[in-house]
């Protein structure tokens, strides 16, 4: 008996839907496995957002690509093939990204990136189905390196793991700090143990260091840092440093300045609402990845309101406008449909029992890429 | 005829027939997870060279499945952005040409397990697993590290290479050319169990005294065997990187390598057709057991073990039977 | 580069390879012993790792969650012994790699499923939070020294275990001939147990060391496994010997490589192509020095021939 | 004087301070049967071991046939003629009888890599792999699994084996171990018709055996050679009466 009504529900469900233009979402994100932390986090912000604009139009679908790149792929032909969705989101690693979204956009369906920002898809493999609304990958960096300006630094010493994407931090860094380099460094990514760097770090006559190490590389080397002695000033982009991990990095980080596009208390009702309402609904602070969800689905929904997605010209105005209360404020996108927006200095406080950011500085405003220029569209 | 041999056709008939059936209901996904099995059969049956012939049981054959996905994204990312891969001594071009590529990506494999094998075989047992192991490492850190391809974001190809007359971006076209690659190969590896070589090979896994007492090199024989495996997992490896227009790293990773095993155990350790059904079954757990739980790697676990502890020899053992000796 | 700087690499890898000894000191006993590839082995490690953590944000006493990361492995060892793994000794290898794999699967889904997706905090106690200046003006984080003191005080603890009592004649007399001291009289499946708890203790309370400088995360025990391979590889399986001198040699390359290789690149070729060829080479170095090795020795340098 | 096949001349090992093989000379003729006696322990394995390349001497020379085999592995020296058989049965197992005599004949013709011709229906192959079987009387058994034979049976098979390699020399390590009686005699009477393809180097502890098959015997004691001669000398050596055989030599 409850299977029939529940069969009916559906079909009554489907035949209302079907009334609409129906916008069919697939979210392949991280869910199990390590960094699973980040995809959950992504998709609980994207459902918040869907739960609080209540639409019966709106459908997501949701897959786990276990961080790899070929199950993510499978995935993505999957949602188009069968699932036929619309709109692709959800993924967290730069690599992922390169390895699904050229193929998606070219068959005509929309990408949305709540996280991933390799320099390739900003420029020269831009596309105009391709939103991103988290930031282009330097952005940060760019941000921490002018950063160190303001603050007077001189002298850094640079470090990142030896990929891709530790190679676009350093140089973002680069691209804006004016001082010297006391030293720059590629670790093995996964590395545990930093008290080889460390030592060199020390040796080095540094006056500042810059680190990009995401996930628990960060955590041991903020850990092995604060143990060393060494109290040169630290600055890292907003990565190592978030709600999620925070917690297991302790007191290490405490003080240490970080470079984010979002923190819960940038002052607009929209974040307020958010932290609010993302608290009571899962029992947690919200993190930059719970935020850069929240933001791409309302931006979603921000566009399914002014166009029908079937008229994907209008679709793609309605996206590039933008029109939507972003969490961080003033969000707008550049020509190349990475965003334009403030970044944000941060420094690392304790709340009661609860290590959390503050905002103290501006590091960037109305910030847009290096790469837009290479694009052509 | 046997039951084994049934079972075999049984299986064959089942991964053709899915995607046909697929073809004709309109889910081209399921035609994709299909060709993902057949590429991972084929994977399977190279590693089953090494491991239930030779008794080689390599934790490292990721790294020729990779050198064969690199071997297709090199060759195809040159040809894409039109830049020669060498102009000297002599001009090298790129090249989308699928049986070129095949080329390049069997004959890449096969030098790599020339120079892994050659080094590993000279230990056995469990330091040959540890070292096929730290080999297949090696040359996974070499990949991430290195820039000139990608690194740990791998390298993207816009349109799937070409092959003589088909189009290979139509799905079903794509899978029936990567099931006659299969079904060749298990030809390949068919006669190959039934020659010389193969009873030599076999001999010297059950005992290695006895080869040489009749003035065969047991090394040779197994380096020989484990080159023509590594080749056979490169070619797949190929395949694969095509499937997902895309090779990275990931490739290479040590799972990857405990992966390929799995489908042989679970299919049958030795039999011919035990990687093709393996891989079958371990792509639907994947879809089915992945969309009931987050933690479906649990249960796969579970799966694994208890085939291994009380159902040793897979699904061909529990159809067909205990083997029955080859004559 | 100055010699100060030079003798604290020194250390580091010195420190490293101690941490390694702690981890391949069980899978190498457990492998001479019962003749036993246990893939898991890094699984024990997290699993000390994570009741370390547990037990130090319960209580905030650092030394109980030592003891808890060690009394967790062992039981999960003694668990997983009595249950799965005496059931493989008389398989081949191959079963062994797939059966401990799929052990692997479970431990760290289930322990995420326990713990959820974000990392621990187990932070080093604070007497030894900060640094201590050595002789000759060296700054040293207290903690590592302490894992090297309490890694060295293990070795000659593990060493004194098997040359010098009754348990370790057993063991030993285990290695050589298990009919034999069946015939003695030995309760042999209470001694297989026990060694595998003592190797899963191992590797726990190496957990648990670690994870207080690193970060405690669902699969940070395999990294450590496939580098306690290349370690009883290095030294020849089964042998605790072989273990301790193979992890020096590891910790010691590794570290030393890392720092001198970019270095030495930049000799001969431009800075950033030096950094990215010297961290390539780094990160490969190990796998070299084990496949050097193995071209001389291919039972390791103290293996049984 | 008959014409020499095999020839050690002054063998030494040692594992650490034991001497297992200390000096050892001796020659192998054309259609005898050369035995090799002696207490547990003497060295007879050792010093097979030594002649089939499986252990390398510390010094000294093994010829086959006036060729050096210094330096060669097991499989050279077996494809030069060295035919062995084992004190425990080293067979594939899971292979049929038939498929481990093709081995054997495999190896002789010495064409291993070929990839695509089914060996099983090699003519010329299964040709000498059945004459092999028909000589050990193993004929009815060729498609029996190897490890459902009896232990006699893989006995024969052991020696089939070593036929189909046509060996110059045959090195036989305890054929009669765990015989019956009537087993034993079977295999008496087919080392008796071997030595005429080749003489053979036997180790055997059934002394029955030994005097009945034997032309000459060696014995070893301690990794020397303390006598060398024909049954009829051996029999009456005093020294030898004293230091090894006891009661055991039939009256």
């Amino acid at each position: 008996m409850f299977l029939r009504t529940a069969v009916l529900a559906a079909s009554t469900a489907l035949l209302g839907a079907m009334a609409q233009a129906d916008v069919k979402v697939g979210m392949i994100t991280t869910l199990s496995g390590g960094g699973a932390g980040l995809g959950i986090d992504v998709r609980d912000g994207f459902m918040l957002a869907v739960k609080q604009a209540g639409r019966d139009d709106l459908e997501v679908v949701i897959e786990d690509d276990q961080r790899k790149p070929d199950v993510a792929v499978q995935l993505a032909d999957k949602m188009i093939q069968s699932e036929k969705v619309d709109v692709l989101t959800g993924i967290i690693w730069s690599n992922l990204a390169m390895a699904v979204v050229p193929a998606a956009t070219a068959q005509g369906k929309f990408y949305l990136s709540p996280n991933a920002g390799p320099s390739p898809l900003a420029g020269k493999g831009c596309h105009p189905n391709y939103f991103n609304v988290a930031w282009q990958n330097d952005n940060l960096h760019e941000a921490a390196g002018a950063y160190a300006n303001d603050a007077g630094l001189k002298n850094s010493f640079i470090l990142a793991p030896n990929y891709p994407a530790g190679k676009d931090a350093l140089t973002g860094y680069k691209r804006m700090f004016g001082g010297e380099l006391a030293g720059e460094l590629y670790t093995k990514l996964g590395q545990t143990d930093y008290a080889a760097e460390i030592a060199q770090i020390r040796a080095s006559g540094a006056d500042s260091v810059y680190f990009f190490l995401p996930g628990g590389m960060g955590i041991s080397f903020l850990k092995q840092y604060a143990a060393s002695g060494v109290d040169l000033p630290l600055v890292g982009p907003a990565f190592s440093f978030d709600q999620g991990i925070l917690q297991a990095v302790g007191d290490a980080a405490l003080g240490v300045k970080n470079t984010s596009q979002w923190n819960k208390d940038i002052d607009n009702a929209a974040n307020a609402a958010f932290v609010e309402t993302f608290q009571a609904e899962y029992g947690r602070l919200p993190s930059l990845y719970a935020s850069q969800g929240f933001d791409t689905a309302n931006l979603l929904i921000s566009a399914m309101g002014k166009a029908d997605v079937a008229d994907a010209d209008a679709f793609r105005a309605a996206l590039k406008a933008a029109e939507f209360d972003s969490v961080r404020g003033d969000f707008a996108f550049g020509d190349n449909h990475h965003p334009i927006q403030d970044i944000y200095v941060r420094e690392v406080i304790k709340e009661g029992d609860v290590f959390t950011n503050k905002i103290i500085a501006t590091g960037l405003s109305d910030h847009a890429d290096a790469y837009a220029a290479e694009c052509k569209m | 005829m046997t039951r084994e041999t049934w079972t075999n056709l049984a299986a064959l008939a089942v991964l053709a027939g899915v995607p046909l059936w697929a073809y004709v209901a309109d889910e081209p996904f399921i035609i994709t997870l299909a060709t993902r099995a057949a590429i991972f059969a084929l994977a399977g049956v190279g590693l089953n060279l090494a491991l239930g012939l030779g008794g080689l049981v390599s934790l490292g054959h990721a790294a020729f499945f990779g050198i064969g996905g690199y071997a297709m994204g090199i060759l195809a990312s040159h040809a894409q952005a039109y830049a020669p891969l060498a102009e000297w001594p002599f001009l090298i071009e790129g090249t989308k040409s699928m049986p070129v590529i095949w080329l390049v990506a069997v004959v890449a494999s096969a030098l790599a397990a020339l120079a892994i094998g050659a080094l590993s075989l000279r230990t056995s047992g469990v330091y040959f697993i540890m070292i096929t192991l730290a080999f297949g490492q090696m040359i996974y850190y070499f990949a991430i590290s290195w820039p000139a391809y990608g690194g740990e974001d791998g390298l993207s190809i816009y349109v799937r290479n070409g092959f003589p007359g088909l189009n290979t971006l139509d799905p079903i076209q794509f899978f029936g050319l990567c099931f006659a690659v299969l079904c060749a190969v298990l030809v390949l590896m068919w006669l190959v169990q039934n020659s010389a070589f193969g009873l030599a090979l076999s001999a010297a896994r059950q005992n290695e005294t006895r080869v040489l007492s009749v003035g065969m090199v047991p090394y040779r024989l197994r380096l020989v065997a484990f080159v023509i495996s590594g080749a056979i997992t490169g070619l797949a490896g190929a395949l694969f990187a095509d499937l997902n227009r895309f090779v990275s790293p990931t490739m290479l990773s040590w799972q990857m390598s405990g992966e390929i095993m799995i489908f042989i155990i679970i299919g049958g350790v030795g039999r011919l057709f035990g990687p093709v059904i393996g891989a079958m079954v371990f792509i639907l757990l994947e879809h089915t057991l992945g969309g009931l739980s987050e933690f479906w790697h649990v249960y796969l676990g579970a799966l694994l073990l208890g085939i291994v502890l009380f159902a040793k020899g897979g699904v061909i053992g529990a159809i067909a039977g205990r083997e029955k000796a080859h004559d | 580069m100055t010699t100060l700087l030079f003798i604290e690499q020194l250390l580091n890898g010195l420190q490293f390879g101690v941490m390694l000894f702690l981890m391949s000191a069980g899978l190498t006993l457990v492998f001479g012993v019962m003749g036993l590839i246990n893939l898991a082995h890094g699984s024990l490690y997290m699993i000390g790792a994570f009741a370390a953590a547990a037990v130090a944000a319960a209580t905030g006493s650092f030394l109980l969650a030592l003891m808890a990361s060690l009394a967790a492995a062992a039981l999960a060892g003694a668990l997983i012994e009595l249950t799965i793994i005496r059931r493989l000794y008389d398989r081949d290898h191959l079963d062994q790699v797939l059966a401990t794999f799929a052990l692997i699967l479970i431990f760290s889904e289930g322990t995420r499923w326990l713990f959820g997706s974000f990392p621990l905090f187990l932070d080093v106690p604070a007497a030894l939070s900060g640094p201590v200046t050595l002789p000759g003006g060296i700054q040293y984080p207290a903690y590592r020294l302490t894992i090297i003191l309490v890694g060295l005080a293990v070795a000659v603890g593990m060493f004194a275990l098997i040359n010098r009592t009754r348990v370790g004649i057993r063991i030993r007399a285990g290695e050589a001939d298990r009919e034999m001291i069946a015939a003695l009289g030995v309760d042999i499946a209470k001694l297989y147990t026990f060694v595998f708890a003592l190797g899963a203790a191992l590797a726990g309370f190496a957990g648990a060391l670690v994870g207080a400088i690193q970060s405690v995360q669902v699969g940070m025990g395999e990294p450590v496994l496939i580098l306690a391979f290349v370690v009883i590889v290095i030294g020849g399986i089964g042998s605790i010997k072989g273990a301790f001198v193979g992890a020096l040699l590891v910790g010691l390359t590794d570290t030393l490589g890392r720092f001198l290789l970019p270095q030495m690149f930049a000799l001969i070729l431009e800075p950033s192509a030096a950094v990215s060829v010297g961290s390539a080479l780094a990160s490969m170095l190990i796998y070299i020095l084990m496949a050097g090795v193995l071209i001389f020795r291919p039972r390791g340098l103290y293996g049984v021939a | 004087m008959t014409e020499v096949v095999l020839r050690t001349e002054r063998l030494f090992k040692s594992f650490g301070a034991l001497k297992a093989t200390n000096g050892v000379s001796l020659d192998l003729r054309k259609g005898e049967i050369h035995a090799l006696i002696g207490p547990n322990g003497a060295g007879k394995s050792t010093l097979i071991q030594q002649i089939t390349g499986h252990l390398a001497s510390d010094s000294g020379a093994v010829e086959l046939m006036g060729t050096p085999l210094t330096g060669l592995g097991p499989a050279q020296r077996a494809q030069l003629g060295l035919g062995r058989t084992f004190q425990i049965s080293a067979l594939a197992m899971e292979h049929t009888v038939l498929q481990n005599v093709v081995l054997g004949a495999l190896g002789q013709r010495g064409t291993v890599m070929r990839f695509f011709a089914p060996v099983m229906k090699d003519k010329s192959l299964l040709a000498a792999a059945h004459e092999a079987l028909a000589q050990v009387g193993l004929s009815d058994f060729a498609s029996t699994r190897t490890a459902d034979l009896s232990h006699g049976q893989r006995r024969q098979l052991e020696v089939a084996v070593a036929l189909t390699l046509k060996p110059k020399v045959f090195l036989m390590d305890e054929p009669m171990a765990g015989l019956g009686l009537e087993g034993a005699q079977q295999m008496i009477a087919l080392l008796t018709e071997l030595r005429k393809a080749a003489p053979i180097l036997l180790i055997e502890h059934d002394m029955d055996a030994v005097f009945a098959l034997a032309d000459r015997i060696s014995v070893l004691v301690y990794g020397e050679i303390i006598a060398t001669g024909t049954p009829e000398e051996i029999k009456v050596n005093p020294e030898i009466r004293r230091a090894y055989l006891g009661d055991e030599v039939p009256a």
